[in-house]
């Protein structure tokens, strides 16, 4: 440790800063509610499946809530006083009534109110034990198959659209060494308000994020890490307009990973900030409970602001992510926080730079895993060059100890990733993790030098930031543009109108459960 | 170099006509394998093909380097570009001409549309940043910007263009994955033709770094700007099709 | 993977045949050059064709990379390879057969021919020391091996192959630029031809990493082994061709 | 300095042992002549052309004497006093003549003697004063564009065949950033005895070296010299069977680095052990005098032996090239000792071997410039690896100090480079340089650690090696497959036949004044 020789006390000034920062986005998000939350919810409560037009029986049935009661209650309780009045025991046949317009809800109070809470309380019981039981799973057979012999894990996405046509690669990618198998979404999904439905054969530049989808591909890697003797893990979204229930469904499917971030879908899907805040904390509390790693999404901002100039607000981001993340319930080992080798290559000594950025991501996180993502914004169609630079992004990952790399693909601005590419990104993170898997023993930034310097100045620059943020807001920050030179003001964005203030009576016994220590 | 009009791919000599292709196969890794590369070169008229490079990948499939002499000539005065066929103009040549021909501001719209999100090219051409050192068109005094960002659908596309009164309207398509760019342009060219008389439709330009820029017929619109654009060809072009150029009038 | 006997190349979906190219041409970089490129790919069956990359080299060059589909199809029951049609034998084997079926030791004269100097192919196959974990033919002790390195002349090779009475011939050739190993492969064996009536002619051999396996007859030799070659192949061969098999009574 | 903290007391030692293998060596040299030894002093001696069948004029000539009276009295006694007999003014007419059979040879005494002795002398000198001239033309060139603005210098090899391809080739590669060129020769030109003549356009995978050539190009690059604003280098061979008259044509050609080295012909071109020696003595006499940085050749030991287990070899010869070189006049300037990227790339921590191997040569030989050859054993067909492979070749030069890159190239085992392969080459030196260029001030080997463990056992290992060798001979010892796994005996060979021992009379008037403090 120490090789930046950061100074402890600037470093415990940035996380009280980022607490400072973070406290009022956390009181915001335990005061409201989203459908997202709602569906999510009723997901753990087991309503499953999806009407003849592919709209899920969760989206008709708080439909059906809010039409009648409003969301601020929460669903729960209106939800299970309808379905002990209507006699039911199945809350899905209750949905489906409710969507032929045979049921209506209220409000109960007294003895049906309690009794309401109580069933809602012990469906999403069954429903998280479920999520418990997954996870025991998960430990069982990463005993029984082992974990990968080194890090970083090597994480891999796939991408075809057709999850039949995934599923091959998949295996392919694991047996050729990918450790973290992701399936990228398809464009569309993160602004649709409902999960698809069923295994899907049409996404473009990916594979919809269904239920079905997951088990199909969790179970295909859990073949696969039987044949490999390793178990292979899986990657998708708690993302977009319908987070939470993404990440329900991926504790329902024993998933392994979540891309998680508390401002991507602000700032690169145009959602609401405070629909995403809601959804954010829901969705970790799920996380933390399923044994799910996040993966946050600095390396995005990136991709739209310069990586020399804006260094800091990744470094800002990141403090965020991990105080939210920490509120949530989420230990530091389930931290994949984010970060990008995207400085341009034209910058004299952007290597050097690159290591002092990814070194102070690893000193400042010392217990988190640390998703390092490669180069996208300067890959051109040479993809020649291409591989060199993916081949130095490997190299910047091993010296500086990241947990998890996403591999770069040479087609990087061409396609999304061909079979051959993945291929040959492989073999280039096994070269040089074999090759200079221990070179970062010789590598001791000069004592003041180029590497020291430029670390401390980003951390600096964090420092200040945080303390502009602190005088204002984080909404005001995010309003003017401060991440991804993105503006994003807190009264716009999509999915506002799927946000509500907690009632008086707002119940929801999913966070009940999620809160109390398991 | 070559003055005269063939010419053939150079490796190392003028004339060798050597090619370098990969691909995969699916089919397993052996001598059939390989002579299925060479038979795939010799039908893209590469002879001799050397295969130099073969790794099976999986259990089915088999991916080829091979290096060759292909025996097609290329004729150069056979190749039909897009060609510039406007005159560059600064920023404050296009303010003068808008001013004294328009005597208005010309209103441009620009979207991403689809699912596509990523907008930082579309912003390149708009926003006063701009790209490669020049400014976006929003710097230009005498244009009005409205960029309606990432994943706007068709008919908000359509009554923002109404709205904005836009004399031309600027979408952006990146993903192209089963040519999602072909269709949502095609989608969009159509919604215009629908919904605005002929005479009165806007301007229709689209752009990304993998569309052709011969299609625009095809695709229903007015110009296609591809890879590596900058904001001044665009507002000099704004300025050909809309004011100084000979189709200006419509 | 596929079962059937007709395939396309693979880039992530079935049935997609995409491929990549590159090449350069000697034309300096603008939109024409572009253009000659796209003309280039369709002539190899590559369409649409997406030009990813373009640079301008020197003058008067231009270094492309392209990739699209190609609607090419690979009908794999029409390739035709020279698969090994002899059985493989241990070391042991060999030794085995050789003593008990021709009685006496195998002859066997290896050498580099014309310039070319690189010796560690043919070295794998003759030196003890072997490849791929596999001992070279001077391990069997039923072969007598004569090795006479780099750049030896023709007429040196054949008076070797006389003074040894060599059944076999195996000569090494990795320079290749204009086509070198194949002239001086076609020298050698007219020169046997000429030198050694046809019944006494020893088997000639040649290999090389860029030779094409299917040029034997061309080339007036009797097989040619490529890329990867091990010593345990070519000493069955030996067998097959001068022992057990068909031909064997040459 | 010091990083591998190497103990002074093993480094002198090694010097001493590689002096006391040496100098026997140097002792044979100095005994004996050869035929291209000869044919060199007749060059300088301005005999020139050659023959209607392309055999030059010094072959005819030589091969005359020596007919007459044998090799081991010199040529420029019988030749100058052949020339005063006949009373001819030009020694090339002399030498149509000879080979006309018109003129005998005989060995004069007294003052014919002293006569022919001091005509030689003074026809030699006034070679040797050109290329003095073209070393201070080099020199003012130079000055006037400016050396490189950075180590190492970018080498980049043409090798068309045809030197009017090769022209533009080189041109366009000095431009992409080349700083030394080299033009690779055909395939069997080292093993001819004579050096061809005039333009040529039909080497194979290489362009034969002729004055002719060397002049073009030499044109050429001073015409990119002009162009760029920084003096633009030219390499060729002085290797072979025509190893003097190369290195003599090169300084009458203003070439300025020679591949030279003491036993490459051994081992690779099956030169006889004897020749190769004598005749690097006097090339490399003449290397010293023109100012030309010298090449050597332990890279290629590695395409044959193995890199790790043999790396001992490499630090030997260079030990032995250091050695020879400065008892031939060479300063330390002019020593471009090789070594290589061989190392298996899938050995497990091969690019830290690599940088051991690297720093190694650094540490000892301070001064010298040292050649870094990239990856080519371990090249294969696989592009998008080898650009890689070369990429972390680069980057293990601007690490350890190296002094001339030899640029790599993806096709390396493809083809001979095409134009594109050089520049995507250059394309990833750039990159590298500019990336990582600093990055040798944060490279820290871990004291004790892998790096300095692995450099101080390959110089044990070399000091093992040079005293086994110092037992027996350095003869012996190529004999026995020591360097490259050749074996090499003392009496076998090509060009032994060209090979004499000094008579007492032997004269040579090079090599007088070569030997004179210039
Ligand atoms: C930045 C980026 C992102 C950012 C976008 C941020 C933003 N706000 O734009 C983020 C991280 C959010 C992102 C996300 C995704 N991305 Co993305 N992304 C990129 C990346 C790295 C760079 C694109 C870019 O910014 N280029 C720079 C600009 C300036 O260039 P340009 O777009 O070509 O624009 C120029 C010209 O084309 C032209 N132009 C462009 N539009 C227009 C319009 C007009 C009117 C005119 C005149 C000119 C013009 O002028 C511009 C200036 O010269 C590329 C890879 C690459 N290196 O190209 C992948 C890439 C485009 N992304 C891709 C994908 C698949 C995605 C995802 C769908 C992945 C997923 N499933 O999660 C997501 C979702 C995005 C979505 N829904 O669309 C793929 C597309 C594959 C394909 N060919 O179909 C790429 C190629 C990466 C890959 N190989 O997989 N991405
Ligand atoms: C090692 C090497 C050298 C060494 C050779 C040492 C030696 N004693 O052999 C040295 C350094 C001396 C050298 C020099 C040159 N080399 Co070289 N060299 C190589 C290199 C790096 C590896 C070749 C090798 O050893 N491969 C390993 C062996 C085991 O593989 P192989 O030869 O393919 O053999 C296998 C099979 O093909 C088969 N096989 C081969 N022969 C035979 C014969 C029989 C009978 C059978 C059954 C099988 C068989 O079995 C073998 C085992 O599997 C290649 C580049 C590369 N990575 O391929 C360049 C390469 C071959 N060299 C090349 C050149 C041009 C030269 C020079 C001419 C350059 C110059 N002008 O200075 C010189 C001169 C050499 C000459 N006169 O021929 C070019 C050839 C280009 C071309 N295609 O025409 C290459 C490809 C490099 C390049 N891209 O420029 N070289
Ligand atoms: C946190 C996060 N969510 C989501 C995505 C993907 O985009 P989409 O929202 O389209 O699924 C990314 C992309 O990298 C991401 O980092
Ligand atoms: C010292 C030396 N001489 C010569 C050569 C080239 O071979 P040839 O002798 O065929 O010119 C090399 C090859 O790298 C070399 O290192």
């Amino acid at each position: 440790m120490g090789k930046l020789d950061l100074d402890p006390v600037v470093v415990a000034r940035a996380r009280e800063l980022a607490r400072r920062v973070g406290q009022p986005v956390v009181d915001l998000a335990r005061s409201h509610t989203t459908v997202s939350v709602e569906r999510a919810v009723l997901r753990l409560a087991g309503v499953a499946g999806a009407d003849p037009d592919g709209i899920p029986w969760v989206n008709r049935l708080v439909d059906a809530v809010v039409a009648d009661v409003g969301l601020g209650h929460g669903v729960a309780v209106p939800v299970f006083d309808a379905l002990a009045r209507e006699g039911l025991a199945d809350v899905t046949v209750l949905a489906q009534k409710a969507a032929a317009g045979s049921v209506r809800f209220a409000l109960p109070s007294g003895k049906a109110a309690t009794a309401a809470r109580r069933a809602s309380r012990k469906a999403v019981a069954a429903g998280v034990r479920r999520i418990d039981r997954r996870r025991a799973e998960r430990d069982r057979l990463v005993r029984r198959f082992g974990d990968p012999a080194r890090r970083p894990w090597i994480y891999l996405i796939v991408a075809t659209g057709d999850i039949y046509e995934d599923i091959p690669q998949a295996q392919a990618a694991a047996r050729a060494g990918a450790d973290v198998i992701a399936v990228i979404r398809s464009t569309g999904q993160s602004l649709l308000d409902y999960v698809p439905e069923g295994a899907t054969r049409e996404g473009f530049a990916g594979t919809y994020a269904t239920q079905e989808n997951f088990r199909l591909m969790r179970a295909a890697l859990d073949e696969s890490s039987r044949e490999l003797g390793r178990y292979v893990r899986l990657t998708n979204y708690a993302s977009g307009l319908c987070m939470p229930e993404m990440a329900a469904l991926a504790g329902l499917e024993r998933l392994d990973m979540m891309l998680n971030d508390s401002m991507y879908g602000i700032l690169f899907r145009d959602i609401n900030p405070v629909r995403t805040f809601v959804d954010q904390r829901f969705s970790r509390q799920v996380h933390a409970r399923a044994g799910i790693v996040i993966n946050t999404g600095e390396d995005n901002y990136l991709t739209t602001a310069d990586a020399v100039d804006e260094a800091h607000t990744v470094t800002v981001s990141q403090l965020l992510n991990e105080f939210f993340a920490h509120e949530a319930g989420l230990a530091d080992w389930q931290l994949g926080l984010g970060h990008a080798f995207e400085i341009n290559p034209d910058v004299p000594e952007s290597l050097r730079l690159e290591l002092a950025h990814a070194l102070l991501a690893r000193e400042l996180f010392p217990d988190a895993p640390l998703k390092w993502m490669p180069p996208t914004k300067h890959m051109t169609g040479d993809v020649f060059r291409g591989n060199l630079l993916d081949g130095f992004f490997n190299l910047v990952g091993a010296m500086t100890g990241q947990g998890i790399l996403l591999v770069g693909m040479m087609t990087e601005a061409v396609v999304t990733p061909w079979l051959s590419d993945r291929d040959i990104a492989l073999q280039n993170v096994r070269y040089v993790l074999g090759a200079a898997g221990g070179l970062h023993e010789d590598f001791v930034p000069a004592p003041g030098g180029f590497v020291q310097q430029r670390a401390q100045r980003v951390l600096g620059e964090a420092v200040e930031l945080l303390e502009r943020i602190g005088e204002r807001s984080l909404l005001t920050a995010i309003a003017e543009g401060t991440f991804g030179i993105m503006r994003r003001p807190a009264d716009r964005g999509k999915g506002l109108d799927g946000v509500a203030a907690h009632e008086a009576d707002y119940y929801n016994p999913a966070t009940e459960i999620l809160e109390r220590p398991a | 170099m070559s003055g005269g009009s063939v010419v053939r791919p150079y490796g190392d000599t003028t004339g060798d006509g050597m090619v370098q292709v990969s691909f995969t196969l699916p089919v397993p890794h052996d001598k059939r394998a390989e002579g299925a590369a060479v038979q795939l070169a010799a039908k893209m008229g590469i002879d001799p093909a050397m295969v130099v490079h073969a790794k099976q990948m999986g259990d089915g499939y088999t991916f080829f380097v091979v290096y060759g002499r292909v025996n097609h000539l290329v004729d150069l005065s056979a190749v039909r570009v897009v060609e510039r066929d406007f005159p560059l103009l600064s920023a404050r040549e296009v303010n003068t001409v808008v001013k004294q021909r328009l005597r208005r501001k010309l209103s441009v719209v620009g979207a991403c549309i689809g699912t596509d999100a990523h907008t930082v090219g579309i912003d390149a051409i708009l926003n006063v940043k701009g790209i490669a050192g020049e400014k976006g068109l929003e710097y230009y005094r005498e244009l009005t910007v409205t960029n309606l960002g990432a994943q706007v659908s068709v008919p908000e596309l359509v009554a923002a263009a109404r709205r904005e009164r836009a004399d031309a309207v600027l979408v952006s398509q990146v993903v192209t994955q089963r040519d999602a760019h072909l269709h949502n342009t095609r989608e969009m060219s159509a919604a215009f033709r629908e919904a605005v008389p002929a005479g009165r439709r806007p301007l229709l330009i689209v752009g990304g770094p993998r569309f052709d820029e011969s299609m625009a017929a095809e695709l229903g619109v007015d110009r296609i700007f591809g890879r590596g654009t900058t904001p001044g060809e665009v507002a000099s072009y704004l300025v050909h099709a809309l004011v100084t150029g000979r189709g200006a009038a419509r």
